[in-house]
């Protein structure tokens, strides 16, 4: 397919204004730019057709079973959409929030960050929640950053660590260290789960906190997190609940409840945000008490009889310059209050059934990573037995792409060998697991009788296997005039 | 309420599959005193009636007031193809590229985008987008600690004062040294803006100079409109250009979801943050799009990678795309011209102020009323309009100073009603 | 301002290429005296300033008013996903599916729509669609008079007015006879509704039994929502049935697009008008769909054809479609029971006027008050109400009447306030 | 694919209700349906899935060059969608104007009906248009009745005939007939034109209209039609134009003009509205000062201050309830005033050339139905030369599928052997046309080499050719449950 560059003819119009209707205005020459900007010269239906046909190179929840372990990839409701088209909210400014002559004007803006910082709250099992982290990393960050303030405050100076399992995803241990944190791993058990021995000997006065996920990424609950935080509250270090996997046990088990400081929500996830082939998402931090005064500002409060805003006391800031991703946490809030409270319980429940039974029909074929054990919202299988025959995840990957379904996750977390991460979430229907489970156990039979077809897949899609090696040496990034 | 679609009979043979009596007993594991504490939540309501109470809290912000308001994001006109095209479920439902045969249309566009941004800059290398333009001042502040292995960062006067609040923020645990200021000496960076916060227009090409002369780089956050006018990063000599990206197709929608913009020269690539596309091929020549140098990302690199960021803001630099292709080269060169212009106007018929730029502005100026600004704005709104942003709770001017912006939205009638309204409010 | 992509250079190749010197040149074969002699047209406006004109007028519509106004089109709640669906290129950029296997998700959707129409209705074919309700019934009569051979076509005071105005206009030159009543005695047809246009639910079992004994054919126009709970046409015994189905997820939209439903008997199928769908194959045994008896249309009958009809109502036919299978089969249900239950709440509330209708309802219902209906309206018009139909101008009542419909949009609460605001306008 | 049927499972819902929060009540059972209808039983997922697959399995021209001869596939602008999703419009009550005591609240709908006619009547030449008729055949009844009316009026009483060339489109005699009329039919001369001799043959007395397009169905400008005209008017036979084909003379020769008396706009052609897969279109209907009495109504007036309604004197009646397809009148609106009358003027001189070059780049290979001549927004050409290898029109019309093209229209005119009717429209580039062009020779270069690969197309959707007799014996026209 051509790029929209390739595209351009000299002199073709997409939009055009209308005739200037003030005095023309110059700038002086020497601060201007010499040329005009190589922007493709097309016409309207050039454009919709080119990123019309640009869409149907893709796959996407609404066209595919898109079972991407660690990211919940659930339906993204339309009401969300329609909600957040509303101009009332698509137009207003965010630093008119800065005056508060305008607040008389964003009562209804405040009011939905007002309300679904509260219910979030309510729902990690925290004091208070900010929206203004943009992402799950960045909640991360704001939280490390909150660790840090905290500790600094109660003149903790040498607590310089970050501790991190080995299955953690790498936006833990990146974002403590973009924060300005040493980072040092903890190795998980045998079977997936924290090692508490392995923690308590790298547990000490040096720990500001300790970052964590339950279910980890391995899908597997951790029935000893509290004894964890227990241990780390002893010598001060703060609990950290990364929030990616909240869909496992939302409605079930609270962060705040398991012993967590602070966590940050994935609103792209748990809470049926679109993922925009990358974002935006959204990720909102939550904290306990100890934390409230540390949390980033300004944020909006009940005032009389009308929403404000305030700065926490200790806040540590910005962690953006406005209200965080206003328009995602109106399509969460959106989502929230259509499930409510009953609604979001089962979320948790049919999310763990049907990653439980998809793992109960493949584990047949694919070696479950870590034995027996039931999972949580996703599950680990590793094509272990595959790979002896040469069929690598990466085949199986690129197979299921020809059968018409988005892979599972593979080679992540990085603890098991040719992993195959599994997570269907709770919107999808039997029959559509029954199908993808068929394709799966076919493919295991094809791996089997030594299948040469499998390294070729994928064959159905405009492109084969791509070079990534040559990618990365000639490095060619833009399409240049 | 639900979007789960299993019905009970299909939940009895999937629990029949995997062994179990109920749903609940999959929840063994968790530890009873872990159970469920409180859940003080709604009720849930109909999609008609989500609609309805969303509508409701709409209709208490005042949607239908004209807006002069700026200070780095702006109520530019947003094309109807922009949402026609980017709300195409193949697109805003999908995710990362990880498996790029099937995410062709993403790939693709990430590099139609970095193509756009490097044609728009005249720098050599975009990354597919960061969160947006205040933690992009942060991510090219900390790639110059990186790449100079300096700890001292100054911030020229000129760049947004809510930015260097989200560096300082960011940077609070780093130990480096923030001091303001253009003085590169021992500096990783200089970060500057142009125009400045206050709308002033500059050409910073000297400082880039005595910058590198200093062993340090030069850091500009730009306005991409104004890019339709103004000299590039690129003939400035910019090491690392970042923007907000909003202004290109994005609605303000109070904060966000916006777009950053961060653009560098080849020299500086592999420390830059975020991820970045390529070409390439497949077995049969075919040419396709991938993710390169993955190398420097958390997912790989962990707490050594360039950025902690995973998710970004792919689907708005979708929409930038969308709006630059359709804008074209004319038509986005005539955005500015008609900005700058309508601004101009509008700056001459404000005469009972005092206009504060000390240099030329391009569509935003900062004007000091014969009495207190956001006394004035309380008093036009009820005419209608947002005045622009008093400066003095920005900590950016006195209790007097307007922050005006305008945008080719604003007709030569509205700019005459607006400034009738504002000198009224102003000296009456 | 234009949507030609052709740049003057590729036009002076084409014109090469043509062998003419000019675009007016290929005029040149309009006789002069044919060329345009006015042109008194509006000067072309940008997108932006055409957004905006059309926003100001539609600010002249009172769009926030609540509306009890019904008479055969409704305020029903239309799912998102209907628009999000709707709204792809792939649907509304096609036409008519000429090549059925580039075609196939019209075809298909056409299929499925017919399947919906004939289970909600009890009939065995359903057509792919018609313009709307109205005309709907027109072409239901001038196919009774097809298959009868029979002059006379009675229509019952049950019809909307407004239905029977639209016969009268279609028949005016035919030579029928279009008579009042429900004698079949010599008919082509009777023509009943249900609810009828008042909103009163009958029964037709018995006229359809009369009709068939006098050779007439039984037409019944119905209201698609009230089938959630009523009786059906095919229960009834019904020949032909029509109606109007914007209560399925259209708009309101000022009178249209909407969607002109038939559905008739089997025997009848042959003079049905309108396109039809149908289930096949290919070589390979692959199902797939296909227009059939076009022998029936005007692109190849001509003026033997059973309609004039080509264009229809596709898309809404699809809207519908989506619609019905986003509430499914419980949804639907639901819908009309609370559609039920609220009216007759509102009705219970409005003991200050007098309900005309002399049986059950189902959503609407006609209401006497103590005041002149059009006073009364334009009273809780300031309150923010659409009070319902005044009856008088339709010539189906008298000054103080007024047709009040109900939708399950309505709450408890919406109909206990207009309820007070009814009673204080009619009886202060 | 399946059928949304047959993915129904009992019990699953899509959208559900609030909670009754009124009393119950009950209708007698005897006026009650015994079962539920059978509607699908599917998640909101299931449904966004299956509309997204089916819409994948269309061309239209957001993703294809759609060159469909007498249709005007042109591009349908988003801005048009953009401003028919306004609400003030979209949740508009049609019977609210039946009550002068509501007009206050309807000033910008009656604001734009008025001037959407105002304009349509300018650009035909004609005195006063009405939105009032649906499609384009409803616009040929709505105009058959105004002629029948006319004569009525007049005491006309042996005037029941109308002429229509053998060119024409199935609607128009169609919808003379449908009206009341006898339809006689007029021969096209070998030049394609109407044959002047044989349409004074068939007038007489009887004659009370003749309905005409202009160009005709075979893409030509009559260039006789004021002398028709003249003879029609001559014996008070009213000339009646099909707007089909307007697209390619607006804004340089006007109906009105050319000696029309009543006309058709099609404003799913000519103005861009989309054509949704067969509709909604909508068909005004415009007339000369002598019908102006009989339009239908009630039509919007300007009163004094304001817009009110108004029925005319001797109006037929209603053609539909409300006001027609006012949401597609709105499009059309939209897409005039974007355009304005230079514009407008463009639009018509790019559809010919377009139509002309892709006509001098097609003759060598494909035999122009008539000859040297120039032809005006489409071309109608043969593919007899092909048939003689035993490559129809339709063979070439699906091998184009293939090609990522849509086919042309194929056999109509039903003058035209093996016609293929070629309307590329103003709003396709030359690139476009080039490509499409390059496809057609080679395909003709295929028919040449006797290839049997035409007939096996198309190979590369979802299904090939579909036995139609089957469907017609069968007659398989719901799925029932
Ligand atoms: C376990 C886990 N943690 C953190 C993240 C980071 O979230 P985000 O991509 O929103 O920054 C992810 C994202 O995939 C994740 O799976
Ligand atoms: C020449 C001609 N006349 C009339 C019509 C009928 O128009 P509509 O389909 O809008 O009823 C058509 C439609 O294709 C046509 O091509």
């Amino acid at each position: 397919m051509q790029l929209i560059y390739e595209k351009s003819r000299e002199g073709r119009r997409g939009i055009v204004l209308d005739a200037l209707d003030v005095p023309e205005a110059k700038l002086p020459a020497a601060l201007c730019r010499k040329e005009p900007a190589a922007l493709p010269e097309v016409s309207e239906l050039d454009v919709v057709r080119h990123f019309t046909h640009l869409s149907q190179r893709n796959f996407g929840v609404d066209s595919h079973f898109y079972p991407l372990g660690s990211c919940t990839m659930k339906y993204n409701p339309k009401l969300a959409e329609a909600v957040s088209a509303n101009p009332n909210f698509a137009a207003l400014h965010p630093l008119l929030a800065t005056s508060d002559a305008y607040w008389p004007c964003l009562q209804g803006a405040f009011q939905v960050i007002y309300e679904t910082e509260r219910i979030l709250a309510e729902i990690g099992g925290m004091q208070a929640v900010s929206l203004q982290p943009i992402a799950g990393a960045h909640g991360e960050l704001a939280g490390t950053l909150l660790i840090a303030a905290y500790h600094r405050d109660k003149g903790n100076t040498q607590k310089d660590t970050i501790l991190v399992p080995d299955s953690a995803h790498g936006t833990n241990p990146a974002s403590a260290a973009i924060a300005g944190f040493k980072v040092v791993q903890v190795p998980s058990a045998a079977d997936g789960t924290l090692d508490v021995e392995a923690f308590k000997a790298k547990l000490n006065d040096n720990v500001a906190g300790v970052m964590l996920t339950n279910p980890n990424t391995h899908g597997l609950y951790e029935p000893k997190v509290h004894e964890v935080a227990d241990l780390a509250h002893a010598v001060d270090a703060l609990m950290y609940y990364d929030g990616a996997n909240l869909n496992a046990v939302i409605g079930q088990s609270r962060p705040g409840d398991m012993g967590f400081d602070v966590m940050h929500f994935n609103l792209h996830k748990t809470f049926a945000t679109p993922h925009g082939m990358g974002g935006p998402g959204s990720g909102p931090v939550g904290v306990g008490e100890r934390l409230v005064p540390y949390l980033p500002g300004p944020r909006v409060v009940k005032l009389e009889s009308s929403f404000g805003l305030e700065m926490p006391e200790k806040s540590i800031g910005k962690m953006s310059p406005f209200f965080g991703n206003f328009m995602i946490a109106l399509r969460a809030y959106a989502y929230i209050r259509h499930l409510g409270g009953d609604g979001l319980k089962d979320v948790a429940r049919y999310a763990v059934l049907n990653a439980n039974y998809m793992l109960a029909r493949l584990k047949q074929a694919y070696q479950p990573a870590f034995g027996e054990q039931r999972c949580m919202h996703e599950c680990v299988l590793t094509a272990a037995p595959q790979a002896k025959q040469g069929v690598r995840a990466l085949d199986i990957a690129k197979a299921l792409l020809d059968r018409g379904f988005h892979a599972p996750t593979v080679y992540f977390p990085l603890t098991v060998k040719e992993s195959i991460m599994i997570e269907p979430t709770e919107t999808e229907s039997k029959e559509t697991l029954d199908a993808f489970c068929d394709a799966m156990l076919s493919l295991a039979e094809m791996a089997e009788m030594g299948s040469d077809a499998l390294h070729a897949a994928p064959v159905s899609l405009p492109v084969g296997r791509l070079d990534e090696v040559r990618a990365a040496w000639e490095l060619l990034c833009a399409c240049l005039p | 309420m639900t979007w789960i679609p299993t019905t009970n009979e299909e939940r009895d043979e999937m629990l029949a599959a995997i062994g179990v009596a109920s749903i609940d007993e999959l929840f063994d594991v968790i530890p009873p005193d872990l159970r469920l504490k409180s859940w003080d939540l709604p009720e849930g309501l109909s999609e008609m009636a989500v609609k309805r109470l969303v509508a409701e809290m709409g209709n208490r912000n005042c949607g239908s007031l004209v807006s002069y308001a700026g200070g780095g994001v702006y109520d530019h006109f947003i094309p109807a193809a922009v949402d026609a095209l980017t709300s195409r479920g193949e697109f805003y439902t999908a995710y990362t590229p990880y498996q790029p045969e099937c995410a062709q249309g993403t790939l693709q566009s990430i590099y139609e985008y970095q193509s756009a941004i490097v044609r728009l800059t005249g720098m050599d290398f975009a990354n597919a987008s960061l969160y947006e333009g205040g933690t992009a001042v942060f991510e090219a502040a900390a790639m110059a600690v990186r790449l100079t292995n300096r700890q001292r960062v100054v911030i020229h006067e000129s760049l947004n004062p809510v930015y260097r609040q989200v560096v300082e923020t960011h940077t609070a645990h780093l130990g480096l040294d923030i001091a303001s200021g253009d003085d590169p000496t021992g500096a990783a960076c200089v970060i500057v803006q142009n125009p400045s916060f206050l709308g002033t227009v500059r050409d910073f090409t000297a400082l880039a100079e005595r910058c590198h002369a200093a062993g340090a780089l030069l850091v500009l956050s730009f306005y991409p409109t104004s890019l339709g006018l103004l000299k590039t990063p690129g003939e400035m000599g910019v090491d690392i250009a970042v923007a907000e990206g909003q202004c290109l197709g994005i609605p303000l929608g109070f904060g966000g979801p916006y777009l950053g913009i961060l653009a560098t020269r080849k020299e500086h690539i592999r420390k830059m943050p975020g991820r970045l596309a390529a070409e390439t091929a497949d077995a049969q020549g075919r040419r396709g799009f991938v993710l390169t140098l993955q190398a420097r990302e958390q997912h790989i690199r962990r707490e050594k990678a360039m950025s902690n960021i995973c998710s970004n803001e792919a689907l708005m630099a979708l929409r930038s795309l969308i709006y630059l292709c359709l804008m074209g080269k004319d038509g986005f060169l005539e955005v500015a011209r008609h900005c700058h212009a309508k601004a101009e106007y509008l700056k001459s018929k404000l005469d009972f102020g005092t206009v504060l730029n000390d240099g030329p502005t391009f569509n935003e100026f900062a004007l000091r009323l014969p009495r207190n600004a956001e006394e004035v704005a309380k008093r036009v709104m009820d005419q209608g309009y947002f005045a622009g942003l008093p400066l003095a709770p920005l900590g950016a001017g006195e209790e007097t100073d307007l922050l005006i912006a305008v945008t080719e939205k604003r007709t030569r009638e509205d700019l005459d009603g607006f400034a009738q309204a504002l000198r009224e409010a102003a000296c009456n």
